[in-house]
């Protein structure tokens, strides 16, 4: 139930989207891939507040953007690793893309058909999102909550063991 | 900037960029010798450069409107003098502070030393002093703000051709 | 910081040491708060700035600004221009002759200055020039707002340079007691305006150069023609190559690097002649201990001759007796042949070998005596003697001599003085309270003084 | 008061001026009383000159200046990102202007996690920062960008916890329900978590500006000006004056917001409330400013490595415990 503002808006930012998500696979510099997936995170987020998902939009921007984003970069440029536009050429481009193309037909039809006929009231009261995602999470939710804290506390640990060694 | 190359600005809006070039004179300090302690001295509380609008806060030259060369400028040094002030943007000063920069001073007959820092980059205001007190440097900064409120901006944007304007003697401030 | 905390090397401590740390530590983050509270405090103190174009220093009466020049003093004798370390004065003059002073005698030579030049750009601020000069035509100013947007007015003409001379500050006045030659209870002479030293001679002091009209002339014309650079006429217009224009003026003289030992030795030269000055019938100058070229313009006059002759090579240095015998002040140069410790024809030369010997002699030794008594009697023509005899300082009495008496006795006795000394000190301070001499040793020494 | 109605989308337009007029503004006065601050606390004037009453006019010299100054871009440097990242620094700090209530009804827009809004865009701007170290062709550029990313990773965290322990003590993610919560200064109850949260903050938000004496990103003895060093004109002084600047007085009235009551009365006394809250949050806002100003002048600048061990091993292990504190005391007391 979207008004004709919405439509607009929504298109606008969905191309933004996909020319920066294209732009991610072919820029032949690393950090430009890495800034172009920012911009197509940001334009997620967008999408999000456009769902009235005001919550989830920002912990996208906090947590992808600000902290994973800013880390590849950080280890781009913080490693040796190779920049330039003549280290990421291989001969693959043709198996990547149809790969690509595969998964994402999957992916669109399988999200199609599972959310197919249901809608979204855009114009529900306000203030009770978070609240509810949080109530969510912390009580119908609070196992696999858990489990995944307890994975990222493993991986840290791994990570700091790692990193002692040498 | 290409528009005020060849624009022909009024007024008002000359007597603007003029003004804001006066008041902003960020300081790039080129201390290479007793002179540069001066410098300091005219930087710390007693004598507070940043009275003027001199502000003494840019460590990369782009950053940078006003170069003060203070001290010997060696024969070595005078490239690094060379490279900071062609990285300068612009609209862009020289003051010389000192006899070692104006001429080579002491060092007038040094294998070792350039004989003026005017040989290398353009200076617009001589500051004499061995080493000047930090008000000389200080005064030099006033007659520098007398001569950039006197400029023409279009001019003074194809760098550093134009004559020398013509400013009346302030004649000495205070007097004696 | 906790920062630091963990970075202490803990395990070369004693524990003892261990100990008093800890004790000494404060409270955690109590440092930072100390250090806020500093900065705080100083956010309302009063600020320290000099404003410089609204207000102004008050600059030290030695402050080395601007040299002034005092044209008139300038005999264009080029010692400053060959003494300067980076030869950044510029002299020009040519000669004139005068008419002989009295009848059948020889006409004059005279050096005129064209032109006297300082080029600030260059001048590296020593005052070697303004200590050298003998005839004080250079001074001190304490201006030091010249800068310049371009560098050829950095070099200031003569005219420039005596424009500075308005800001040349009096001398100092003497130290309180102090004395003159011959003159223990002169007051300190403040010359007329602010530009003239104290020099009572000084305007003798172009009588005395003529006087001595050959040899004169027979100094100068080496220095007037090998001392000048070879472009001295347009140095402005070789400002840009401004570094080679001092080599130039090196090649061009006629032996820069033999004039240069010859230079350094003549300070000790002056210095002799002016130490022999007061011991003799000299003119009594202002003060024994002022700067060397501060002595009496007159007799430092004849000796600069010498000291150039020495200098130059250009003519046997010493001149005999015969020849200083037939210049028209005999007695001045007789004066200083007779100062040195040795009467030869070699004085000056004696002088340069023995400059230690020449700085050891105290210049406050005093004034003999019987010279001084004489030259009361016959004052020569540029000393104003003083006729009015010395005065003690206060002649009032101020007191009861009796009350005093009886004061003191009373309070020495009750602070417990034996009746001797007592009676001594208030007998002391009778006499003290009769001649109106303050009593208190505190009050009087400050008076005193 | 004024019975105006404007339609949905002038009410856009003139927030986006004003918020557009606001930050340059904050950015200049903010400029203007560093130099004094600082000077008066050195014993100096600061400047004196440009416009006349106690150089009033400096920073807007320094703006009118860098706007025509000539703009250089490094032959080797990346031209597209270099002339982005200033964009990139300085749009989330215009951002997060959006949600700081001035007063009750002075704010552009009350969003309900807005709290959490502001940490998430406070994290954008190093992204433009790296951009603009890395794109400068200049190791120290990139030596520099390198150092504000760590940097501004390790003091996120102290703030974002401390943020966190004004959210759970207020029960609310919105600024103006966090402000409604605070009778008195440092969010009272319990006053001891208040004003120990409100250090963590302020020692983070002076972090995050890469102030003194966390300053190691554009510490000039070492690195010349960091990420900046390539900058000149007007993307220098969009990328850092304006930012530092419109930065701090973010930074000021966030503080002012979460810990000092925001447009509440100093305290609770009726008596005060015909006082306008624009003036009880400027107030407030410029006591934190002038707290930024007040440190920089006092501290000399720490070394790299003390500054991410001070992070990590003291600031987060304190915020930590201060949540945990925080929580027994929200459901227990």
């Amino acid at each position: 139930m979207a008004t004709i503002g919405h439509q607009i808006v929504f298109w606008i930012i969905a191309v933004v989207m996909t020319v920066a998500a294209v732009a991610v696979v072919t820029a032949r510099n690393v950090v430009h891939a890495a800034l172009y997936l920012v911009g197509a995170l940001m334009s997620a987020a967008a999408l999000y507040i456009l769902l009235l998902a005001q919550f989830v939009a920002w912990v996208q921007v906090l947590v992808y953007v600000g902290a994973i984003v800013v880390l590849m970069l950080f280890g781009l440029m913080l490693t040796n690793a190779p920049i330039g536009r003549a280290s990421l050429d291989n001969n693959q481009r043709f198996l990547a893309a149809v790969t690509a193309g595969v998964l994402f037909l999957v992916t669109s039809f399988i999200m199609v058909r599972a959310f197919e006929g249901q809608s979204i009231d855009l114009v529900r009261e306000q203030g009770t999102l978070t609240e509810s995602v949080g109530e969510v999470i912390f009580s119908a939710y609070v196992l696999p909550f858990e489990v995944v804290s307890v994975l990222l506390l493993a991986a840290l640990v791994g990570a700091i063991v790692i990193a002692k060694r040498d | 900037m290409a528009v005020i190359e060849k624009v022909k600005l009024p007024g008002p809006a000359s007597w603007l960029l003029n003004w804001s070039r006066k008041y902003s004179l960020w300081m790039m300090q080129f201390g290479l010798a007793c002179c540069g302690i001066e410098m300091g001295a005219a930087i710390a509380s007693k004598f507070d450069i940043i009275r003027f609008g001199v502000i003494p806060f840019p460590a990369s030259p782009r950053q940078a409107d006003l170069l003060v060369v203070a001290g010997t400028v060696t024969d070595k040094m005078a490239a690094p003098i060379k490279r900071v002030y062609d990285q300068m943007p612009e609209p862009k000063y020289v003051i010389s502070m000192g006899s070692c920069a104006n001429c080579g001073g002491p060092y007038w007959d040094s294998y070792a030393v350039t004989k003026g820092v005017d040989q290398i980059i353009p200076v617009d205001v001589y500051v004499p002093g061995c080493p000047p007190r930090p008000e000389a440097l200080l005064q030099g900064v006033i007659r520098l703000q007398q001569k950039i409120s006197g400029e023409n901006p279009s001019e003074k944007w194809l760098g550093h051709t134009t004559p020398i304007p013509v400013i009346p003697e302030p004649g000495l401030a205070g007097g004696v | 910081m906790a920062v630091d905390e963990h970075r202490a090397p803990r395990t070369t401590e004693s524990d003892d040491a261990r100990r008093l740390v800890k004790a000494r530590r404060p409270g955690f983050g109590i440092g930072l708060l100390k250090g806020m509270a500093v900065t705080l405090k100083h956010l309302f103190k009063h600020n320290t700035v000099i404003q410089y174009p609204d207000e102004k220093q008050d600059l030290s009466s030695r402050t080395r600004g601007v040299i002034a020049l005092k044209e008139e003093n300038c005999t264009v004798c080029m010692l400053c221009a060959r003494e300067c370390p980076d030869w950044c004065i510029y002299i020009d003059s040519h000669k004139e002759t005068l008419a002989p002073k009295r009848e059948g005698g020889r006409p004059r030579k005279r050096n005129i200055l064209d032109r006297f030049a300082i080029d600030y750009a260059l001048c590296m601020y020593c005052g070697i020039c303004v200590e050298v000069c003998p005839y004080d035509a250079l001074f001190w100013s304490r201006e030091f707002e010249y800068a310049e947007y371009d560098i050829r007015e950095l070099t200031h003409e003569k005219e420039k340079l005596s424009d500075w001379m308005a800001s040349v500050l009096p001398p100092p006045a003497l130290e309180e007691g102090a004395e003159y030659p011959g003159s223990p209870t002169r007051a300190p002479e403040v010359a007329d305006g602010a530009a003239a030293p104290v020099k009572p001679v000084q305007a003798e002091a172009s009588d005395a150069a003529a006087g001595t009209p050959e040899r004169r002339g027979a100094q100068a014309a080496p220095l007037g023609t090998g001392g000048r650079p070879a472009d001295a006429g347009a140095p402005k217009e070789a400002k840009p190559d401004v570094g080679p224009v001092p080599g130039r003026q090196a090649e061009a003289a006629p032996a820069p690097e033999g004039a240069e030992p010859a230079a350094a030795e003549a300070p000790p030269v002056q210095e002799e002649e002016q130490q022999a000055a007061p011991s003799q019938e000299q003119a009594p100058g202002p003060e024994p201990t002022a700067e060397d070229h501060a002595g009496p313009g007159g007799r430092t006059e004849t000796a600069s001759p010498e000291v150039l002759g020495i200098q130059m090579g250009a003519e046997p240095a010493s001149p005999s007796p015969r020849e200083s015998t037939e210049t028209p002040s005999p007695e001045v140069l007789g004066i200083q042949m007779g100062g040195g410790p040795a009467p030869s024809p070699g004085a000056g030369e004696d002088a340069v070998g023995a400059p230690e010997e020449a700085e050891t002699r105290t210049p406050q030794e005093g004034p003999d005596p019987e010279e001084v008594a004489r030259l009361q009697e016959t004052p020569g023509p540029n000393v104003e003697v003083p006729n009015e005899e010395p005065k003690p300082t206060a002649l009032d009495p101020t007191e009861d001599p009796k009350e005093v008496y009886e004061a003191v006795l009373s309070d020495q006795l009750a602070k417990g003085s034996s009746p001797e000394v007592a009676e001594a000190r208030a007998k002391v301070a009778r006499v003290k309270a009769e001649r109106g001499i303050a009593r208190n040793p505190g009050v009087a020494t400050k008076e005193d003084s | 008061m004024f019975d105006i109605t404007l339609a949905t989308w002038q009410i856009l337009v003139i927030k986006i001026i004003v918020i557009l007029t606001v930050v340059p503004v904050g950015a200049l006065v903010g400029g203007y009383a560093e130099h004094k601050v600082m000077a008066h606390l050195q014993h100096r004037l600061g400047p004196m000159y440009p416009g006349g009453f106690h150089g009033w006019a400096t920073t807007l010299a320094d703006g009118i200046k860098f706007l025509y100054k000539e703009d250089i871009i490094p032959a080797a440097a990346d031209r597209k990102v270099f002339s982005l990242a200033p964009a990139a620094i300085m749009v989330p700090i215009i951002m997060t202007y959006l949600v700081i209530p001035i007063d009750r009804a002075l704010i552009v827009e009350d969003l309900d996690v807005g709290i959490f809004y502001l940490l998430a865009v406070g994290s954008l701007s190093t992204i433009g920062l790296l951009m603009a170290g890395w794109s400068s062709a200049n190791k120290y550029a990139l030596i520099g960008a390198l150092r504000s990313a760590a940097q501004l990773i390790a003091y996120e965290l102290p703030i974002v916890l401390a943020a966190v322990v004004v959210a759970m003590l207020a029960g609310s993610l919105s600024l103006i329900d966090i402000v409604e919560t605070q009778n008195w200064p440092f969010a009272i109850w319990p006053p001891g978590i208040g004003f120990i949260a409100f250090l963590l903050f302020t020692v983070g938000a002076v972090a995050e500006m890469t102030r003194v004496p966390f300053d190691m990103p554009v510490a000039e003895s070492e690195i010349i000006t960091g990420p900046f060093t390539e900058y000149s004109g007007m993307r220098y002084i969009f990328a850092h004056m304006f930012a530092e600047m419109g930065h701090m007085v973010a930074f000021g009235g966030i503080g002012a917001t979460l810990f000092l009551g925001g447009y509440q009365p100093i305290v609770p006394i009726p008596f005060l409330d015909f006082i306008p809250g624009v003036i009880w949050f400027s107030a407030k806002t410029m006591f934190m400013i002038f707290l930024f100003l007040w440190i920089r002048p006092t501290f000399p600048r720490v070394r790299e490595d003390q500054l991410q061990k001070f992070a990590w091993k003291f600031l987060i292990p304190v915020g930590l415990a201060l949540v945990l504190v925080t929580g027994a005391w929200v459901l227990y007391v």
